[in-house]
């Protein structure tokens, strides 16, 4: 169990991924499809998850949500990785001063509670994926830079850093190909499954937060589906169709166990 | 082509870690920096290649003269040295140090890294980057290149850096205690190695406490002692060497080899 | 409370059994066969009836058809009284009266039928007015009286209106009345249409059956413990006591609703525990409790109504109502219901809320058309010099 | 899980006082001044805070509140009121003559720009005559001018001018001679008021009323059951059950005429056009859109189901796409790959829908998807308070809005349907609904009324600046623990004086 737990990690991770491409080449109209007189439908052939209270396919629902978190939470990647490992290598890299003043300005970042710091983001700049996606990059960029940060001060001045540069290796190609993507992609991974978790369920969160008052404030708001708005839309409905609430419940779930397993099993052969 | 290495000074605070300290290494001879442990021998080494971290800003002064056909001609300066160095690394000094598997990129295979100093060299472009002949030319097998650092051996290793510098195909060699911890068999394969090298037309610059590889291989020899060079005359007839601690040094030796 | 208490201990020894255990519902939870047998014959006619919807089920034939037919009729009834009194009112709050208008003629009609004085109605018809109404009013005049049919109708469209009612109610004719609304021009260019006020006196007598139905089809679905003790009798005999007090308190009403609800949750619950599965079907799909319930408080409601209590009579309804569908005749929302809402609500001054109850029963029962547009005469009326208040949600 | 991070600091609040009636609104009034309520809440508070000259007997007949006598004029242009001399504000100033001058005043004053300045047109001018006698007179001869003299009295001595404006600091300071006085504004959008022991005919018996703000309308029936609210003001369809079968609570049939639509912007294209909104109304199958809300009624026109006023003769439109296509070509649109443009252009609009409404999301999605099948693009935005003020009401600036409307036992459309009603942000406009408006108002033959109104009903539904969506049954549930409760159809607090708290 153990040995197959990181593949099954990785086959829960790249489930929404491969969801998300196929909710990108499927035609579902997620507007269109409100048909009353399949309210609350228990699973059938025809709809393998049953239907909503307002009479839309769950499944397809729950496949369409990807959309709403695996393309921004990659975009949250790059953006974690394009701020945080410049930040973290660079300061590790070159101490002194610089270093000082990019982990004082992450630190900065870093206090703040992420969720406080998207939530803030969200009531100056308007409610967007994509924006909660930047804020969440931003907020989780601390983090990766602070990790990079460390290692890369480790790594410094170990033998083959010395040899590398002896053998005339330019220091960039020594930081970034031998320190960072020879020695530390997967740290970098590890952080980057993290982010994607964190995002899903902060979109989660999020959605359904919106979801409860109607009005979509915060998140995705309906009719674009998104695991949370799902959960929030249904979980009231006393006739409910029980799936419409569970599924989407479920499948962050299995998502958060993939990224689990995954993340740990990175840390394990990095040991 | 020589390097020569004038009047250097390496300070950490007030204290001269190395003192008036100049070397010259030729094309095709083996010169061999000896001392005891902190006498400062591999901290004037790392010095030719502008690697002193750690103890900045601690070099006074020194003149780096390269010369023959490209001279170059470096001030030592706190200023811009990294830049400064750009054309000695590699190109022209390569530099293996004391333990060779801690040289290697642990989580990089061999023969990537060979490939990555046969690129460096810009000798071998296009589909002739192949890592085997390096590793034959060392006498290491062909598979050798497909392991990691922590697979090898410690001679194995030494090789593979001594694999990497001629890969590199770099002028000069500065090879940092190459037989320690290897027992008298690996010890002399590794010393035949360097001898290939330098018949090659390598210069290098060997470092070590052991007087017995400067009869074994030496050219010219330099005794170091706390931070001074104390005796520097080619390597032929050590009995004659000048300084009471060159000579405390041979006796040691000769004591060592007579008890094995 | 301590009795609750004990009665809940696995100690308590076994509870007296309930006067419901006897009636209608106890012996369909202990026979249901028996129900079975009795509603096999005439199956659609039962289920109409046990829906409460009488027009369906007053066409069939046998006892529930003729109890549909009686409680339409019973409706009928409800319905005439309620647009007598909106005849009476309607007409007192009109001021001035439409010159030559033929409203004052169905107005003593209206207030005939009822049993009150027609003349002070009559005599307002102008000389101006419809010659046709002038014949008839003067007729109506020299004959105020509804028993015996017209002497002499004279062609006169609406004095034979009149007749044909008084035939169907003699049983002198098989054909029933029309309904149709009697039409006048509007100084506005459009009609007046004054609805027949005698439509629903004369449904109530041709729908009146001598139900001659004993036993279970006599009691199924009704307000009876048994054949002699119904409504508010049975509420006592249940051990709630239906006393409605001296002054219009919808409070007690609301606690007798209160005590009503906690005996028979008792009952209904030992029967969840004892009953057999096939009991408990019928238990929950004939809705028996909540039907047996609401018709319980609605004779209450219509006892607090002759006491002069709309007050209560209003809540008591509100109690019986299912109000998961308000606004839709059904199993435990009888037509009865709406009408006694509807006179609750007429008597308490809220005219506006008795035209909701109204709606409902013009919806299958048209005869409630005249009253529902003699009402509204009457909410308009009592608006006229009101400015109307909208507000946002 | 979330539900109950959420309502762990609602829950807290249950421990306040026993004597206090606590209420729920979907939203806390922005403003509390009778000069500007739109909104049922508003009305509700100013049912707490203020009096009227006359106001509603239980059973709904005028009955003097503030004034002590009055006497009408043969003619019928002037009645002379005596203001009754017990009365104070809440700061202990006695209620004089110039206060109702000055409210009459104010309401019609243009700069005010009340929006229950059409409940006084008919007042030409109002005359004091020492403190308490106030001489109203009128523009014509009325028969029952008692009757509508209902609106709230405010204190001239609160204000330095007659044009009020609607930020005036009395929205936040407000001062009446009402059952209760406002205390405070809590930081949690609630607001307390504690029982004025000047109040007419005594001291109110519950002490103290706190209305709650609790914009979900999930959890308002989870708090009355939880005993952190005494009363709901209007209760979900979904709760009813739950709520009728819980002996610990009462329901009440409250403010049933009320209804729902979709109103066009008729100000702008391309809704200017009636083919449009005729073409969209038979795009949309509002049974559809029902199903999901509750049970309520289908109509076709300005007026529940039961009001005498409704034009039976008239049925609501049912989904017609081939008629919405025709329609929509005569007004230049064309399709294009199922979707309608017209020169070049999409038609895509925007719905504007408040906040608070409750089920509005429901009804937005299933709208937005029948429109999408039928070839329109519709965009959702949901406003709160202050900005549906401000774009709906005064601005105007949106394509389609859903809202609902309530109205009292009048059911008085004209301030939705006539050209100058102050209530007709749609800027519908048809000369013969104007004038069919005016003879219902001013006839006293219930039946031309009832005629001019059907024939109003027949041609909004055929001009349909609305799409007339349904009626709700609502009902306000209200703990046992509240006695004497009797809640007035439209205004709910006009008999609070009389409710009390039980042992």
């Amino acid at each position: 169990m153990s040995a197959l737990r990181p593949w099954a990690g990785v086959a829960l991770l790249l489930l929404p991924v491969l969801i998300w491409v196929l909710s990108l080449a499927a035609n579902y109209d997620v507007i269109a499809d409100v048909d009353v007189s399949r309210a609350s439908l228990a699973p059938s052939v025809d709809h393998w998850l049953g239907c909503d209270h307002l009479g839309r396919d769950v499944l397809w629902r729950l496949i369409t949500a990807s959309e709403s978190f695996v393309g921004p939470s990659l975009f949250a990647c790059v953006v974690a990785l394009v701020i945080g490992v410049p930040a973290g290598a660079l300061s590790g890299w070159l101490g002194g001063l610089p270093a000082s003043l990019t982990r004082f300005g992450l630190t900065t970042v870093a206090s703040l509670p992420r969720f406080v710091l998207v939530l803030l983001v969200c009531a100056a700049f308007g409610n967007s994926v994509q924006l909660i996606a930047l804020a969440a990059g931003v907020a989780y960029a601390p983090t990766l830079a602070e990790a990079i940060y460390a290692r890369i001060q480790s790594f410094r001045h170990r033998g083959f850093v010395l040899a590398g540069q002896a053998h005339g290796l330019r220091s960039g190609r020594i930081l970034w190909l031998h320190l960072l993507w020879v020695n530390h992609r997967r740290l970098i991974l590890r952080h980057c499954v993290q982010l994607f978790a964190y995002f899903l369920l902060l979109e989660t969160t999020l959605s359904y937060i919106g979801g409860l008052d109607g009005a979509g404030s915060f998140g995705v708001a309906q009719p674009d589906p998104s695991w949370g708005n799902m959960i929030a839309f249904e979980w009231r409905e006393p006739q409910a169709n029980i799936w419409a609430t569970l599924a989407p419940g479920l499948a962050t779930a299995l998502v958060l166990l993939g990224a689990t397993w995954t993340g740990r099993s990175l840390i394990e052969e990095q040991a | 082509m020589s390097v020569h290495l004038r009047s250097l000074r390496i300070l950490a605070g007030k204290r001269a870690l190395v003192s008036q300290v100049s070397l010259h290494i030729l094309p095709g001879q083996i010169t061999v920096l000896v001392g005891a442990s902190g006498s400062g021998k591999t901290l004037t080494a790392r010095s030719l290649l502008g690697l002193v971290h750690g103890i900045e800003p601690g070099i006074v002064a020194a003149d780096l003269e390269i010369q023959d056909g490209e001279v170059i001609h470096r001030p030592y300066a706190a200023v811009d040295r990294e830049r400064a160095f750009v054309p000695v690394r590699g190109p022209l000094i390569a530099w293996l140090p004391q333990n060779p598997r801690a040289a290697l990129d642990p989580l990089q295979a061999v023969g990537a890294q060979i490939r990555d100093c046969l690129k460096l060299s810009g000798q071998n472009t296009g589909l002739d980057v192949a890592p085997e002949p390096w590793l034959e030319r060392v006498s290491l097998a062909k598979s050798v290149g497909r392991l990691y650092p922590h697979q090898l051996s410690g001679g194995m290793a030494q090789r593979v850096g001594i694999a990497l510098a001629l890969a590199r195909g770099s002028r000069f060699l500065i090879v940092d205690e190459p037989t320690t911890g290897l027992d008298p068999s690996l010890r002399a394969g590794i010393l035949e190695e360097l001898k290939r090298a330098r018949d090659s037309g390598v210069g290098l610059l060997l470092i070590t406490h052991d007087l017995r590889l400067v009869r074994q291989l030496g050219d010219h020899l330099l005794v170091m002692d706390r931070g001074c060079i104390v005796e520097d005359r080619p390597a032929q007839d050590l009995s004659a060497m000048q300084s009471a601690q060159a000579q405390a040094l041979w006796q040691a030796t000769l004591r060592l080899e007579a008890r094995q | 409370m301590l009795l609750l208490w004990l009665s809940c201990t696995p100690t308590a020894p076994p509870m007296a059994p309930s006067p419901l255990d006897s009636a209608w519902m106890g012996q369909i939870m202990a026979q249901p066969q028996l129900f079975t047998q009795t509603v096999d014959s005439e199956r659609t006619a039962w289920v109409a009836l046990h829906a409460n919807s009488w027009r369906g089920a007053h066409r069939g034939t046998g006892t529930p058809a003729r109890r549909a037919s009686d409680l339409h009729a019973d409706l009928a009834l409800r319905v005439a009284g309620l647009e007598a009194t909106g005849w009476e009112r309607t007409l007192s709050a009109w001021s001035p009266l439409p010159a030559g208008s033929a409203l004052p003629f169905f107005a003593g009609l209206s207030a005939l039928e009822a049993g009150g004085a027609p003349t002070k109605w009559w005599k307002l018809i102008d000389t101006d007015a419809d010659p046709v109404v002038l014949q008839a009013t003067q007729a109506m005049l020299k004959q105020p009286t509804l028993s015996t049919r017209l002497a002499d109708t004279m062609g006169n469209p609406l004095l034979e209106r009149v007749d044909q009612h008084l035939a169907a109610r003699l049983g002198e004719s098989e054909e029933w009345p029309s309904g149709t609304a009697w039409t006048e021009p509007l100084s506005s260019g459009e009609a007046r249409s004054i609805p027949d006020p005698q439509l629903p006196w004369t449904l109530s007598v041709m729908l009146l059956s001598t139900d001659q139905a004993v036993g279970m089809e006599a009691l199924l679905f009704s307000d009876c413990l048994s054949a002699s003790v119904c409504g508010p009798d049975a509420m006592a005999v249940l051990g709630v006591d239906p006393n409605l007090g001296p002054s219009d308190n919808p409070n007690l009403a609301r606690s007798i609703a209160q005590s009503l609800d906690q005996v028979l949750d008792t009952w209904a619950r030992d029967q969840r525990k004892n009953a057999s599965p096939e009991a408990l079907g019928l238990l929950e799909d004939l809705q028996v409790v909540q039907k047996f319930r609401g018709q319980l408080l609605l004779s209450l409601a219509d006892e607090a109504l002759d006491q002069g209590h709309p007050k209560q009579a209003v809540v008591l309804v509100q109690y019986a109502m299912d109000l998961n569908a308000p606004r839709t005749l059904g199993p435990v929302n009888s037509p009865t219901h709406f009408a006694v809402l509807a006179q609750a609500h007429l008597e308490s001054g809220h005219t506006r809320e008795a035209l909701d109850a109204l709606e409902v029963l013009t919806r299958s029962y048209p005869e409630a058309v005249g009253a529902d547009e003699i009402l509204g005469d009457l909410a308009i009326l009592e608006g006229l010099d009101r400015q109307g208040d909208s507000k946002e949600n | 899980m979330f539900s109950l991070l959420i309502m762990a600091p609602l829950l807290s609040m249950s421990t306040a006082g026993a004597a206090s009636f606590r209420y729920a609104e979907d939203q806390a009034p922005g403003i509390v001044n009778p000069l500007f309520s739109t909104t049922m809440g508003e009305a509700r508070v100013n049912e707490l805070l203020f009096d009227g000259l006359y106001s509603d007997s239980q059973e709904l007949a005028t009955v003097p509140d503030l004034v002590q006598s009055d006497e009408l004029s043969e003619d019928g242009l002037t009645l002379t009121l005596r203001l009754r001399s017990d009365v104070s504000w809440h700061d202990g100033r006695p209620l004089q003559g110039q206060d109702v001058a000055f409210t009459v005043q104010a309401m019609k004053e243009p700069g005010t720009l009340s929006t229950e300045a059409g409940r006084v047109s008919f007042i030409e001018r109002v005359e004091t005559q020492g403190d308490s006698l106030v001489v109203l007179h009128f523009t014509e001869p009325q028969v029952r001018p008692q009757d509508k003299l209902t609106f709230k009295i405010l204190p001239s001595h609160a204000f330095s001018s007659t044009v009020v404006t609607r930020s005036d600091s009395f929205r936040t300071r407000p001062l009446g001679t009402g059952p209760y006085k406002l205390v405070t504004y809590n930081d949690d959008n609630s607001i307390t008021f504690q029982a004025n022991s000047e109040g007419l005919g005594g001291k109110a018996r519950i002490a103290e009323v706190v209305m709650r703000e609790v914009s979900d309308k999930s959890y308002q029936a989870k708090l009355l059951l939880y005993e952190s609210l005494e009363g709901l003001v209007r209760v979900l369809p979904r709760d009813l059950a739950v709520l009728q079968n819980n002996r610990k609570i009462e329901l009440y049939p409250y403010q049933t005429n009320s209804w729902w639509y979709v109103g066009f912007n008729q100000a702008r294209a391309p809704f200017d056009d009636a083919r449009v909104r005729q073409a969209m109304s038979y795009l949309v199958d509002v049974d559809a859109l029902l199903a999901p809300v509750g049970t309520g009624e289908v109509l076709s026109g300005p007026f529940v189901r039961s009001s005498p006023f409704y034009n039976h003769q008239v049925s609501p439109r049912t989904y017609n796409d081939t008629r919405a296509a025709t329609l929509l070509e005569e007004a230049g649109f064309a399709s294009e790959g199922g979707m309608w443009t017209r020169d070049g252009e999409p038609l895509t609009v925007t719905l504007s829908a408040h906040r608070t409404l409750e089920s509005a999301q429901e009804v937005v999605i299933n709208l937005q998807s029948q429109l999408r099948s039928g070839g329109v693009t519709v965009e959702v935005e949901f406003l709160d308070e202050a900005e549906w003020k401000a774009r709906i009401w005064r601005q105007q600036d949106y394509d389609l809005v859903l809202s609902q409307w309530s109205f009292d036992r009048n059911e008085d459309v004209r301030e939705q349907l006539h050209s100058d009603g102050a209530r007709n942000f749609g800027s519908y406009s048809n000369p013969e609904v104007d004038a069919l408006l005016n003879e219902a108002r001013a006839t006293r033959d219930p039946q031309v009324k009832k005629a001019a109104l059907r024939k109003v009903h027949a041609l909004a539904s055929q001009d349909s600046p609305m799409i007339f969506l349904w009626t709700l049954d609502s009902y306000s549930a209200i703990s046992t623990r509240v006695d004497d409760v009797v809640i007035h159809p439209f205004y709910f607090f006009t008999w609070v004086r009389q409710w009390h708290m039980g042992s």
